[in-house]
């Protein structure tokens, strides 16, 4: 189980190869994974910023991926997302989950994303062309 | 002492980051909050930590203790 | 869109990188992806074999994917498919399903992989110790 | 003629991969079976095609139609 918050850009199926090479091979049958990426919306959003509350930000995934390890059947989990200064295109986030089988893969990684949406502390805020706005 | 901290736009419209308040004996997340912001109302939609955990406004803090209010996150 | 059904082994996180090159960059603000990996059973299973039925096989993976992009709100859709000799911890399938927001890339994503397991026409056949046996 | 065409398990129990019948006439499905395989019974959880596309037993083919029949499948 990984969780980090980074600051730097990464590539979500590149981090996805090299945290797979650190788990046994022919263990899980199955992964489920969720990338967000920061969209496009044209001229108007140049960039954004995601502030995150250091600490608290790490131990509430943390806390998300203990739960979806006790309540589905799954053998791994990983999530890495991205705070500070990024681009359109720029991936923000990465859930996944591995399992012997595909229900309990699908079902904890929906439930990781959707913590994490909801209540994991990340504030987005996009620069426009008039200047600055905290998303709502 | 405790330790406050304000995130996002929370942060802006209070126009501080962090502060430490001195304190006698234990105050509840919403007495924290009155004492940081001047007795301004606690806004309703505004969430709050205590020790990096979700927490309500009764819950009792003191000396040691980091308390923290922000918006509703928008992560992911 | 693509479907593709392979005998070579493919890496199916370099897969999305290739696919995804070839989208528009920050369209697609959500990808939901599920990748099936040959389990090692230990020594009792050596190796795998898939067949198909050429022709049939890919198109009901363009059809369940034609399906996919009118019920959903999705943008893109992949399925990557293995078929002839496998050894333990090579992928067999990989599917993706590409939307502006994470809900309906999730509902695809799980159709797909539920359609193809439920109805595509591919044969597992286990290579055991003691000879071969076809999967149930 | 019709191309007649068995996968995986059932290829190896018929003992036959693909054959040709001569029709004179339209065939069900069903029929198509029992020309093919000597009129064995149609097992129950057998699946078919026709020109590729998932059939019922009842579907009539002509020559040029290409007929399949596999048993429950394992992919994924």
């Amino acid at each position: 189980m990984k969780v980090e918050v980074t600051p730097n850009e990464f590539n979500p199926w590149t981090s996805l190869q090299v945290y797979e090479d650190s788990l046994v091979a022919g263990k899980c049958g199955a992964v489920a994974t969720f990338v967000g990426t920061m969209r496009d919306e044209g001229e108007t959003v140049q960039g954004m910023f995601l502030e995150h509350y250091p600490g608290m930000t790490e131990n509430y995934l943390l806390s998300i991926s203990d739960t979806a390890l006790q309540r589905w059947d799954i053998l791994d989990t990983l999530i890495i997302h991205r705070v500070g200064n990024m681009l359109p295109g720029d991936t923000i986030v990465l859930v996944a989950a591995w399992a012997a089988h595909r229900a309990p893969a699908f079902e904890a990684c929906r439930f990781l994303i959707e913590e994490l949406k909801s209540k994991a502390p990340f504030w987005k805020r996009e620069s426009l062309d008039e200047g600055e706005r905290w998303l709502k | 002492m405790i330790t406050v901290k304000f995130f996002a736009s929370l942060r802006e419209q209070v126009g501080k980051g962090e502060i430490q308040l001195d304190v006698a004996e234990p105050l509840s997340v919403a007495q924290v909050w009155a004492q940081a912001c001047d007795n301004a109302p606690l806004p309703s939609h505004i969430l709050m930590a205590v020790n990096m955990e979700y927490s309500d406004q009764n819950r009792l803090v003191d000396a040691g203790d980091e308390v923290a209010f922000f918006p509703p996150v928008t992560g992911g």
